[in-house]
């Protein structure tokens, strides 16, 4: 058993299942990030953790205790919203001690739990404001305030960052960091955006149409994705998931692409038995941008790194890279590579493939091959 | 509650704990809500107030009584009747229809009312022989009032036939005067067409076509010619009178701008409140045609079922709404004559004597009638369905032909 | 979407189901009113108005009756058409001033805190006080027409209130003047509520001021426009005190509306199975109106 | 002339701005006029009205009306002038007003932000009850007052006021809260507020706007109203505007128009305060969302 056991769960609004069957355990002091596109009912399963939606069935149970007739403020859990949910006619310092006053925390613990937090958070100067006259970025922080103050067994963050701009975003998601690293909490995060998942996260779960594609480390979600949907939705520039026919060719799987001038053909190594399977068949080839670069700028530790020959359709010079976009598959291929690497839109170039870091989907169930 | 009012019972319940008796109180639904007319009620109210029992005010103007009539249903669907209600005509009967009423015959027994009031008025007062009410006064609405002053000035006598009638306003209206003065509202209209209708079709066409309803009458010969006057009246009233009230055109009359007005006996009121004296400044004169008739309606206190003392303080107050003292102090005020026929008329001035006069001839040669504007000849609704032709007519909707069919047809569809 | 629907077994603690049953706790005292008081009485007029009541209710049905013969009344007729002429200019001509003053108002007009309680105030007086106010107004002989003739200009005539025809639209003067200054205030908080930048933007894309307004702005007041109609609508069909005041239905009865003719049957005339069918009409011309309103508006928010 | 200020993306040339002030300036005359002919007349003898126009200045000024109007004029048999009419209409007004802006809050809260199956319904139904003519209710009304023995009580006509103004109040407070972000209450709700703690401490204090309005809105009705109060509460309980009309509507007696003038602007006084005091509440409460719906 975990800290948070989510065990089965599922929510239908009528007749219509909108949460099908999930099932996450998180440990003490784990950051679990919820993550996918809007409608994939991140939100919904954190607000049945809060409580702020009924279980339709199944089970959430926090520290061994079934909550799922708990009212959210028995449940022993902070929550920060995507829109802070500051009360707009409280000080930032009576926000901060709402909850507490709710549970009848006399006046003085109040008053040093909030000094603490504001501590913490170095808003001390802001406590006696109104939300409205804050800036984003300090709404945010009050809005933390206001869930450490709790001192909850869960954190619950619903897309705190969204609302913020793009360098406000980036300090706060290490502040956020930091945070967790210092108190060793328990939060479950919810966003859209696959970078903060990846680089707050001890573990992911990526949410797609009610369900659950994939739990797991960032590591093996970006390297080993489940699917070709959690493949493309991870990492940016996406996944190229490309058309592709294995075949047999002296003695070892070769993935056969179609390229701007004929096919092309991709030695795979070391291939697991599901490849067996699908020789002479249809499959997607996924290879992640980095993986595709000139032959000067491919990864030294890389075993297998594989040659090809293709045009160049479009260069997009980006400072450190410059993304390389060529035909491949009947798609748009996206390489990676370094500023100087030379590639010139209309004219031919080397890549070099890195194949360690292709992986294989079926065509049909979008499964990965393994 | 008014703090005036309080005092006064607070003072009264204790007059009357003294003596050991139990609080008694009236309460009176009413629409005399002008400066002379309360004051005349309120010689009602002391009266009573002599006699230990409070008086609970609820007036309720406007529309001549029909908003009052109005918050009467509520407060009987409420269960909680007033005591007395100042009623029109029919709506007594209907209400008595109800069972709503009181029986006041033993007190009525007591002090003869059946010798002392005329029977066409007893036709409203008693229901199936009971009495339910208590008559106030009689008004009588065919009346003209002229400006004396300005009859001299046109050297225009007192007309005593139609004809004279139209000849003496031809006379104003080429003076440049208004010949006649009348606001242009349903009731005010009707009023008009009463009289007229008297004049044109005599006392039996009166009954025939508005108390009978026979569509004959309705639709005869006699309607048209009644049509066909009000028409030649139209002629004699000025652009302007649409919506007027009823004050406002006897102003007319008084600052000297119109000859006549038709209109019932509370004008006279204006005439006095204008320092004019009957007879002599101004005139008033029956409707020509008309005379030898009396058109009436009569307040009367309708008394609704009560209980226990409030039955005693309802008989008090009737028995006092009878007697000769309020009778002579309320209408020598209101300008209409008592509905008693064996008051002394000497506080009356010269119009008021010459309406007691005429109500007692009526009276006996049973040409008293009920007035047809004022709801005494038939029920509400059939009187708003002739108020709706009579009106249309006026206002040139119709011409005397069309008019006297419509009549037919509105007073079917509104039995 | 729900704040909050735990569905609660019997595993919940009393305080819990407490909470989650007191919003319906909450809205119940209304609901019942609602259901006995409006929709009861709804219910009850209905009734009424297959029965033969005269003065007070009576319980005998006589089938259709009553609605043939209101059919045969003249008057409703003329009610029906007054009310289509009332309503229709009342709502367009109260929408249109309400709208140009609120435009106008909105062009950081100096003054404006001075003007618009002046727009606003009508709609704090009563009916009554506004119809009697009107009617002196509008009277030829003491208001403007003589006032105008006393100034001098002789030949200015305005005697529409004497005029059976044209007495409605003299209604129709006053109800505006008491009603567009609400509807500049609506209009006014939906101009105030539209972003400038659009209107920035708009401008940049070369659109001069009244195309600004026909093609952007207008089309993002239409919640304004669909409030305004509401309760212009609304009062358009309850309307009784004015005319009551004005004109008490004259002359004749050319300016009589169907709330009119309804109290007047129920309640003047002792025809009240007549005045009941007539209040059933009102009550289906009124859902008429707003049933699909209200569809719209609410499905869109479900 | 003013120039059109900076930061509006609206500009307009010279010579329509001072049109646009004509046509302003000319409707302020338009809505002035009845009242000030109202006032104007208030201030005259009677003889001047009934012998000259309405529109005239007075010749000699008195407020000797308005007095009588306040505390002499005869209604129905008393000669008591408005004034005892007026506290009634405050005692029935206040308590009508404050029950039915708290009632309407309530349901729009719980409306808003505590969706249960049929809520919609719900308020589809309520809000088509602000629409039912008066009228009909008055028979059937008078016998349930009955029944709850407060026919012609004043607490009788607090609670039909509150009855027909749930629907108006609802409608204002749902489409404002709407609006207000639900999320608030969710924090809330974890910060272990309950159903009342939350609707007093978070959705209250943030109602400022929509409670001017709807405010401002029921009392104008519940005060102008004439027919349930004629209906349910004459006599003593009586409110302002049945004595008004005991005053202006008397049959048939003398008519002092100054008086009457005087009466039905001391009638209107309240509801003309409440428009000028809290006016701009009144737009910025539409503005806060209650035109959206």
């Amino acid at each position: 058993m975990g800290f948070l056991d989510i065990n089965n769960v599922t929510k239908s609004y009528g007749a219509v299942e909108v949460l099908h069957k999930v099932d996450i355990q998180v440990d003490e002091g784990e950051f679990l990030v919820l993550v996918g596109p809007s409608g994939c009912g991140k939100s919904t399963l954190l607000n049945m953790i809060a409580g702020l939606e009924g279980i339709s069935s199944g089970e959430i149970a926090i520290k061994d205790r079934v909550v799922n007739n708990i009212t959210p403020s028995k449940r022993n859990i902070a929550m920060v919203f995507q829109s802070y949910a500051l009360y707009p006619n409280m000080t930032v310092g009576q926000n901060i001690t709402f909850g507490l006053e709710m549970q009848g925390t006399p006046k003085p613990e109040r008053d040093k739990a909030m000094a603490e937090v504001a501590s913490l958070l170095q808003i001390e100067n802001l406590l006696d404001r109104k939300p409205g006259q804050l800036s984003g970025g300090q709404r945010q922080r009050v809005a933390m305030g206001r869930a450490l103050v709790r001192d909850p067994d869960v954190f619950l963050f619903d897309e705190p960052l969204s609302n913020l701009d793009a360098k406000l975003r980036v300090d706060m998601r290490t502040e956020i960091k930091k945070l967790h690293q210092k108190l060793g909490t328990t939060i479950v995060y919810v966003t859209h955006d696959q970078i903060e998942a990846m680089t707050l996260s001890t573990r992911i779960a990526v949410m797609y149409d009610g369900y659950v594609q994939q739990l797991g480390t960032p590591k093996e979600i970006y390297d080993t994705p489940a699917n070709i949907f959690v493949a493309t939705f991870m990492g940016s520039p996406a996944m190229n998931v490309l058309p592709a026919q294995l075949i047999e060719m002296n003695g070892a799987i070769h993935a056969e692409v179609a390229g701007a001038d004929g096919p092309k053909h991709l030695r795979i190594e070391d291939a697991p038995d599901a490849y067996g399977n699908y020789v002479g068949k249809s499959v997607m080839l996924g290879i992640r941008p980095e993986a595709i670069t000139d032959p000067e700028g491919a990864d030294r530790n890389a075993k297998n790194i594989q040659s090809l020959a293709n045009q160049v359709t479009v260069t997009e010079p980006a400072g450190a890279d410059t993304f390389v976009t060529m035909s491949l598959g009947g798609k748009d291929c996206v390489a990676r590579m370094r500023a100087d690497a030379e590639a010139n839109p209309g004219q031919p170039f080397e890549f070099a493939v890195n194949m360690d870091k292709a992986v294989l989907f079926d065509p049909q169930t979008e499964a990965r091959l393994a | 509650m008014t703090m005036m009012k309080k005092l006064h019972l607070g003072v009264a319940a204790l007059a009357i704990s003294a003596t050991g008796a139990v609080a008694q109180e009236v309460e009176v639904l009413h629409w005399w809500t002008s400066g002379g007319e309360a004051a005349a009620l309120n010689v009602l109210r002391e009266d009573l107030a002599g006699g230990g029992i409070g008086w609970t005010d609820m007036p309720v103007a406007g529309g001549g009584g029909s908003d009052a009539m109005t918050v009467l249903r509520a407060r009987v669907t409420a269960g909680d009747p007033p005591t007395a209600v100042q009623m029109l005509g029919f709506a007594i009967q209907d209400w008595a229809a109800e069972g709503a009423l009181a029986d006041l015959n033993a007190l009525a027994e007591e002090q003869n009312w059946n010798e002392v009031v005329p029977e066409a008025l007893q036709a409203f007062s008693t229901y199936d022989g009971n009495w339910v009410a208590a008559p106030v006064n009689v008004h009588s609405t065919n009346w003209v009032w002229a400006n004396t002053a300005l009859m001299e000035e046109l050297g225009i006598e007192q007309p005593g036939s139609w004809e004279e009638f139209v000849a003496a306003m031809q006379t104003a209206q080429d003076a440049g005067y208004t010949a006649l003065a009348h606001g242009g509202q349903a009731w005010q209209d009707a009023t008009i067409f009463d009289s007229i209708a008297m004049g044109a079709g005599g006392p039996e066409f009166y009954q025939a076509a508005f108390v009978d309803l026979d569509p004959e009458a309705l639709g005869g010969a006699e309607m048209v010619e009644a049509f066909n006057r009000m028409a030649t009246l139209r002629g004699f009233v000025d652009d302007n009178f649409s919506g007027r009230d009823w004050n406002l055109a006897t102003a007319m009359v008084i600052n000297g701008e119109a000859l006549f007005q038709i209109m019932g006996d509370w004008a006279k009121g204006e005439f006095v409140n204008a320092g004019m004296t009957a007879g002599e400044e101004f005139q008033c004169f029956r409707v020509p045609g008309s005379e030898g008739t009396v058109t009436f309606n009569s307040d009367q206190f309708a008394m609704f079922n009560v209980e226990g003392d409030a039955a005693d303080s309802q008989v008090a107050m009737a028995s006092a709404v009878m007697s000769p003292e309020f009778q002579i102090a309320f209408n020598v005020v209101k300008g209409s004559a008592p509905a008693r026929t064996d008051i002394d008329p000497s506080s009356f001035d010269a119009c008021g004597q010459a309406a007691m006069a005429d109500l007692a001839a009526a009276g006996d040669a049973g040409t008293l009638f009920g007035s047809m504007a004022h709801g005494h000849a038939n029920p509400p609704s059939i009187q708003n369905a002739m108020y709706d032709v009579i009106t249309a007519h006026f206002n040139g909707e119709f011409d005397a032909e069309t008019a006297a069919e419509e009549m037919v047809t509105a007073v079917e569809l509104a039995q | 979407m729900a704040a909050t629907d735990p569905m609660l077994d019997s595993g919940a603690d009393f305080r819990t189901r407490l909470q989650t049953w007191l919003p319906k706790i909450v809205l119940a005292p209304s609901f019942a009113v609602m259901v006995i008081f409006v929709y009861g009485f709804i219910a009850f007029t209905i009734y009424l108005s297959f029965t033969d009541s005269r003065m007070l209710p009576s319980y005998d049905l006589v089938g259709w009756q009553n609605y043939e013969r209101l059919f045969r009344v003249r008057q409703w007729d003329t009610a029906i058409i007054n009310l289509g002429i009332f309503a229709g200019l009342y709502i367009v001509i109260s929408t249109i001033i309400g709208l140009l003053l609120a435009i106008f108002l909105d062009q950081k007009i100096r003054g404006e805190g001075f003007l618009r309680p002046i727009f606003l105030y009508p709609m704090a007086l009563s009916f009554i006080v506004t119809g009697t106010a009107w009617k002196w107004i509008l009277d030829p002989a003491i208001g403007l027409e003589t006032t105008m003739h006393r100034w001098g200009w002789e030949s200015f005539q305005f005697d529409w209130i004497k005029d059976s025809d044209m007495a409605i639209y003299t209604i129709v003067i006053a109800a505006v003047w008491q009603s567009s200054g609400f509807v500049m205030a609506m209009f006014l908080a939906g101009l105030r509520g539209i972003d400038n930048e659009i209107l920035k933007a708009a401008q940049m894309d070369g659109a001069s001021n009244f195309q600004m307004y026909r093609r952007i702005i207008l089309p993002q007041l239409r919640p304004a426009f669909l409030s305004a109609f509401v309760i212009l609508s609304h009062l358009a069909i309850k309307s009784y005190d004015l005319v009551v005041a004005m004109t008490d239905g004259g002359p004749g009865t050319s300016t009589w509306l169907p709330a009119l003719f309804m109290y007047e049957y129920t309640f003047t005339r002792n025809q009240m199975g007549i005045g009941a069918s007539s209040a059933v009409i009102m009550l289906m011309t009124i859902a008429a109106i707003m049933v699909p309103y209200l569809y719209a508006e609410l499905k869109e928010q479900k | 002339m003013a120039v059109a200020s900076s930061d509006t993306a609206i500009r307009s040339s010279n010579v329509t701005r001072t049109f646009i002030y004509l046509f302003l300036l000319l409707f302020a005359l338009f809505y002035l006029m009845p009242l000030g002919i109202m006032l104007v007349n208030s201030l005259k003898p009677l003889s001047e009205i009934t012998s000259g126009g309405m529109i005239a200045m007075p010749n000699e000024w008195t407020i000797e009306p308005w007095l009588s109007a306040w505390s002499t004029a005869q209604i129905g048999v008393e000669p008591t002038g408005l004034r005892p009419y007026f506290i009634n209409s405050i005692a029935m007004a206040v308590p009508a007003v404050a029950i039915s802006t708290v009632a309407g809050a309530l349901n729009g809260y719980v409306l808003t932000k505590w969706h249960f199956q049929g809520a919609t319904w719900i308020f589809g139904l309520l809000l088509f009850s602000c629409f039912i003519p008066f009228q009909i209710v008055l028979i059937p009304m008078a016998r349930i007052l009955g029944l709850l023995e407060i026919a012609g009580t004043t607490y009788g006509l607090i609670l039909v006021h509150v009855v027909y103004g749930i629907g108006f109040s609802t409608l204002y407070f749902r489409n404002y809260y709407a609006a207000f972000p639900t999320e608030l209450v969710r924090a809330a709700q974890i910060d272990g507020a309950g159903f009342f703690q939350i609707f007093w401490r978070i959705m209250l204090p943030s109602s400022g706007p929509i409670i001017a309005v709807c405010c401002i809105w029921q009392f104008t009705n519940i005060w102008n109203d004439f027919l349930f109060g004629a209906s349910f509460a004459s006599g003593d309980a009586a409110p302002m505007t049945v004595a008004l009309n005991n005053l202006v509507n008397s049959s048939t007696g003398e008519r002092p128009y100054n008086v009457h003038f005087a009466g039905a602007i001391m009638a209107a006084g309240p509801t003309l305060l409440v428009y000028i005091v809290a006016g701009r509440y009144f737009v910025r409460g539409l503005m806060a969302g209650s035109v959206k719906g």
